[in-house]
């Protein structure tokens, strides 16, 4: 197919090929690794500071209003120049603090997006670990964000850090049942666990149109729970401005309250690109049944413009949620998870099974 | 003074797995520098002590070296959303002390304003309580309705906020010719805005899991506490001093009295935006049938009062706003108290806030519509 | 705790293009919900105060005129002083008869004065004054009740918070800018100002640092 | 089984409370348009206040220097945070009479609360309220204003 041109397998290979020719090979997986991680780096970076300028602008045009507007042309600046100052602002230590503790959170909690993003495919032969278990690897590490919030939480000697971080282990705890459930859903009509092969599954049709019913509810259910997730607002409790003040992160300054900034938005990253792969494809392309010449135009857009496409409609959908709902409170998460989600799920399980059982999904 | 000192930090002793937090004085859901010391257990709000005082500015000392006219433009930074119900009652209590009888332009004016005013605070109680249970675009939304009012606040009285338009006698300025035109603009606008209101927050399933049933005042209660406008009627007290005690051009129009069976959170937040709806008919009876005049009488110079002690009250946007003066006959009152609604809605949150939890104590907070130089003057 | 969540309908009379459709919706399920499990509490309720400002007054059985109440009063407390030609009916109480007086006008159902709208304090050479703004709001009256202290320097009174809960707050604002004490008083403490303070509204109050005086 | 469906129609009717309320945003998302910011320093030019609006009290001055202020003092007194000071100054007149007429109209800006009771006190209406009301600045002695211009005359025909 057309889009097979934007490959970058063999770029990848290229790069292995010629280190492994001139040097030894530890030397070269050294390499390779130091390369990875900042390509990595740079993209966390560089995406986190997109993403909160992209919020800054979506919040502003769901309030009408213009957003940021001074730094830089339609303040595109804003946010570098926010990076900067929080470089550059004092790290306060308050006196009481469990001071180990406190400067440990910050990194567990940067560090999970580090170690999740790894099993994303970006596009084809864009991928540093293609494990069989990638599915699995990725809700087992992304449930480790926690510790980092409750750390900063109970570090912090601040009753109201200590409300948002408890509030903030309760809710992750709970919702991520539902992520994994509505990811096995999904894992039951692809019969694999290995993010690559379930995008190459897609070639034929996205899961969301391939599990028709029972997709879309696990998708659904994967979105709100995503969200929760995230800690991102209407389930924002464990930050919630109005009560908590800042909560968990309310006595960090500094590059410190960036990383919790930043891997918020990395982990609503990494939410929608969950989403994107094994929901909508990741980076394969949209296709209307055979109608040729319209799959062929499809075809020409490469694989990777497609994945963060569909990216950004996941982000833009959370953050419509963000910017039209109150909040909920803590005993009303975790309704919504343990007597609607979680019941809806495994119900959902039990429909996806049946329905690959009789072999009725396309 | 000492011997009530110990009684100033807790009132009783903390239990084991209590702790105590302070809710303010610098806190984003107390719009102002209230502070509530809470006792918790968990999430579970046992005790609310309200301390107060952090902008008192001393304004009922104040007024005792003023004179009747420089009393009104105090009075707007008082309850600053409603500032010309603040300043009308000012006005109606020297009036009615001096026995003058104002135009029936004036009344027409003042009511107008007053229903204006209502909309614009109810407005920013939306907005500000919207944002208080974590919808932000709510916040932006009322304020960019309550822009209008204030456009056409400042078109008339040439101030946005604090309005010192009424005055001992009539009004500051007769109404801006475009004033009427204006009314009715933003009128047939709002109208068509307050549905949507209703749909970003009043039917959303979060919104009313948030509110129903929360923080219930019984209307027995309500009568106790002396708890006053949208807050005392949600709660079924009916206690509209526009219905009781009519002043201005209310005797002449018909409205209803909102009045709520729950007083739980919701009910406030209905009775509020019910409110708002009885607004606009008012002024929509009103606007048009502003009878021609004077926009003032002829007031004296000084204007002394005479011996005595005089009392009027009027329905302020947050409940029953009183003036007490007292008077010497000199030209600055011997004593001025103003009964202030928030003050006594606001002693009622521990009443009503125990055994819920914190995120209810924002909602209950954000439902009661405080504001701060209000209850500290 | 009671966490029922009780639906309330809609209050007053909305006009028809304010009517939400969702929001009624909403409620006729959960109507329909709660009346399977047999809630009989639950339901629209619509209420209105209508056109009639006297709506009150026709509830109940007998509204008093101005003069009937002083005469009722004065009937049952004969060294109380009555003022003539003010605003509202008033009515002076000695010091220590104010809390059975309190107390009577409260619980008499003729009189009922459930409502205390507004309490406050006037400094005055001889004594400090209480003023006491009452209405009830069954008879829809309204009264002026006034306490003096024996004398300015140990000014005490009894507290009405046991009759009417918010006159624990306006008392202990007195409290603070006056420096009446309150007898049984709950927690009495100062609102607004330090402990270092005096009490600003009395009339001998001065301050240099704290107040510019012109 | 009815309260399965309640349980049902109560997830259908709170999803779709919900999606009202994501409508109404969106609206206004895909409507940039009709923003309501404006980007106020750079649209100094076009922005115009409202003709009563009180941004500060001014003395205005005819062509040959010639304000209406009598000193008569009514301003000062009428202002409730004493932000107007008159004074005045003796001097003899053509006629031989003695007169008294203002010398210095000060105005603290810092003090006023635009109450509009000066302007409204003036018998001669020498005072009025300007329009403009950006005062911010680094030094606060600039806030206290002499109105009258220097070498200005009362303007003829202005009763005493």
């Amino acid at each position: 197919m057309a889009f097979e041109k934007y490959d970058f397998t063999p770029i990848t290979q290229s790069i292995h090929q010629a280190l492994i020719e001139n040097v030894s090979p530890l030397l070269t997986t050294i390499i390779e690794w130091t390369i990875i991680g900042v390509l990595y780096l740079l993209f966390i970076a560089v995406f986190g500071l997109f993403l909160v300028y992209a919020e800054r602008k979506v919040c502003a045009a769901f309030q009408q209003r213009l957003g940021p507007m001074r730094v830089g042309p339609w303040g595109l600046l804003q946010t570098i120049a926010d990076f900067i100052k929080l470089l550059m602002k004092e790290l306060i230590t308050p006196k009481s603090v469990d001071k180990f503790l406190y400067n440990l959170a910050p990194f567990i909690v940067i560090i999970v997006p580090f170690l999740t993003i790894s099993v994303i495919p970006f596009a084809p032969g864009l991928q540093s670990l293609d494990f069989d278990i990638g599915i699995f690897f990725v809700t087992a590490v992304s449930s480790v964000g926690v510790i980092g919030v409750l750390l900063a939480g109970w570090a912090s000697n601040n009753k109201y850090s200590l409300i948002g971080g408890m509030r903030s282990g309760a809710q992750i705890v709970s919702y991520e049942l539902s992520v994994g459930m509505s990811l096995i859903t999904m894992v039951i009509l692809a019969g694999t666990m290995q993010v690559s092969e379930i995008v190459e599954l897609q070639r034929g049709g996205w899961f969301l149109f391939k599990g028709h019913i029972p997709a879309l509810i696990a998708f659904t259910v994967f979105v709100i729970a995503g969200t929760a997730e995230t800690n991102r607002g209407p389930f924002d409790l464990a930050e919630a401005e109005s009560e908590l003040t800042a909560g968990f992160h309310t006595e960090y300054s500094g590059i410190k309250f960036a990383f919790f900034f930043l891997a918020e938005y990395i982990n609503l990253f990494i939410v929608a690109a969950m989403a994107t792969i094994v929901f909508l494809g990741g980076w394969m392309p949209f296709h209307f049944g055979d109608w040729a010449a319209f799959n062929n135009v499809m075809d020409f857009i490469p694989g990777l413009v497609w994945f963060f496409l569909k990216v950004f409609g996941i982000i833009f959908l959370i953050m419509w949620f963000k910017w039209t709902f109150p909040r909920l409170r803590i005993d009303q998460i975790l309704t919504l998870e343990w007597k609607y989600l979680l019941p809806i799920n495994l119900f959902n399980i039990l429909l996806m099974a049946t329905m690959v059982l009789l072999g009725w999904h396309w | 003074m000492a011997e009530f000192s110990e009684k100033y930090i807790i009132t009783d002793e903390i239990k084991a797995d209590e702790y105590l937090v302070n809710i303010g004085p610098q806190h984003p859901s107390t719009h102002g520098v209230l502070r509530l010391l809470t006792r918790l257990e968990g999430e579970i709000v046992h005790n609310v002590e309200p301390h107060i005082g952090y902008i008192h500015s001393g304004i009922e000392k104040m007024t005792e070296a003023l004179s009747y006219p420089q009393i009104v433009h105090l009075t707007d930074r008082m309850d600053y959303l409603s500032a010309h119900m603040n300043n009308e009652a000012v006005c109606l209590c020297v009036e009615n002390a001096l026995q003058v009888e104002v135009p029936e332009r004036v009344k027409y004016i003042r009511t107008i304003f007053d229903e204006l005013q209502r909309l614009a605070s109810h407005q920013l109680w939306w907005c500000a309580s919207g944002m208080d249970l974590g919808a932000l675009t709510a916040f932006f939304y009322g304020l960019r309705d309550r822009e209008d009012i204030l456009d056409i606040f400042e078109e008339t009285c040439g101030a946005r906020l604090t309005l010192n338009y009424s005055v001992p006698g009539g009004v500051m300025f007769d109404i801006h010719p475009n004033f009427q035109k204006s009314v009715k603009a933003f009128i047939t606008k709002f109208r068509k805005k307050l549905p949507e209101y209703d749909k970003l927050l009043t039917d959303n399933i979060i919104f009313q899991n948030r509110t129903k049933g929360v923080g219930v005042l019984s209307k027995e209660d309500a009568i106790a506490f002396g708890v006053t406008g949208p807050t005392g009627r949600a709660s079924g007290f009916s206690c509209d001093v526009r219905k009781h005690h009519p002043y201005s051009a209310y005797p002449y129009i018909k409205f209803d009295e909102k009045l709520g069976t729950d007083g739980d959170s919701f009910m406030r937040w209905k009775v509020r935006m019910d409110e708002m709806w009885e607004s606009m008919n008012i002024i929509e009876q009103l606007i048009d049938n502003i009878p021609e005049g004077d926009f003032a009488v002829k007031m004296k110079g000084v204007i002394k009062l005479p011996e005595g002690e005089f009392y009027q009250r009027v329905e302020s946007a947050r409940g029953e706003f009183g003036v007490y003066i007292v008077s010497d006959g000199k030209k600055n009152p011997y004593r001025v108290k103003f009964r202030s609604p928030g003050f006594s809605n606001l002693f009622t949150i521990n009443h009503i806030a125990k055994g819920w939890k914190i995120a209810d104590l924002v909602a209950i907070m954000a439902t009661f519509d405080l504001v701060i130089p209000d209850i500290d003057r | 705790m009671k966490r029922g969540r009780e639906i309330v309908g809609i209050v007053g009379k909305r006009k028809p293009d304010s009517v939400c459709k969702t929001s009624q919706r909403f409620d006729r399920m959960v109507n329909k919900k709660n009346k399977v499990k047999g809630n009989k509490d639950i339901g629209l309720s619509v209420t209105s105060r209508n056109k009639e400002v006297n709506l009150a007054q026709s509830e109940t059985n007998q509204a008093m005129t101005n003069e009937q109440l002083i005469e009722q009063l004065t009937s049952a407390n004969p060294d109380a002083v009555v003022k003539q030609g003010s605003q509202y009916p008033e009515i002076t109480v000695a010091h220590d008869k104010l809390h059975a007086f309190m107390q009577n006008i409260k619980s008499d159902s003729s009189l009922a004065f459930d409502y205390l709208v507004c309490e406050t304090g006037v400094d005055y050479p001889e004594f400090i004054q209480v003023v006491y703004h009452l209405e009830s709001t069954s008879h829809r009256h309204f009264m002026v009740v006034k306490a003096n202290t024996e004398n300015r320097e140990t000014a005490t009174l009894d507290t009405v918070s046991d009759i009417w809960p918010t006159a624990e707050f306006h008392e202990c604002e007195i409290y603070d800018l006056l420096g009446i004490r309150f007898n049984n008083h709950p927690n009495l403490r100062r609102y607004f100002l330090d402990d270092t303070w005096g009490h600003p509204l009395r009339k001998d109050f001065h301050d240099d640092i704290h107040v510019v005086e012109r | 089984m009815k309260s399965f469906f309640n349980y049902i129609a109560e997830i259908f009717s709170g999803v779709w409370t919900l999606l009202t309320g994501m409508k109404v945003t969106a609206k206004y998302f895909f409507t940039p348009w009709k923003n309501v910011t404006q980007q106020y320093p750079e649209n100094r030019d076009t922005l115009v206040m409202y003709d009563r609006f009180r941004g500060e009290v001014i003395m205005p001055h005819n062509e040959n220097n010639e304000h209406k202020c009598t000193g008569c003092g009514l301003c000062e007194n009428a202002c409730p945070n004493g932000s107007i000071e008159i004074i005045s100054k003796s001097i003899v007149n053509e006629e031989g009479k003695k007169k008294r007429i203002i010398d210095q109209h000060i105005y603290h800006l810092g003090m006023c609360t635009f109450c509009n009771l000066c302007v409204r006190a003036c018998p001669s209406d020498a005072i009025v309220m300007g329009q403009k009301f950006e005062h911010a600045h680094w030094d606060r002695s600039t806030f206290t204003k002499v109105l009258n211009q220097p070498g200005s005359k009362i303007m003829e025909g202005i009763k005493e």
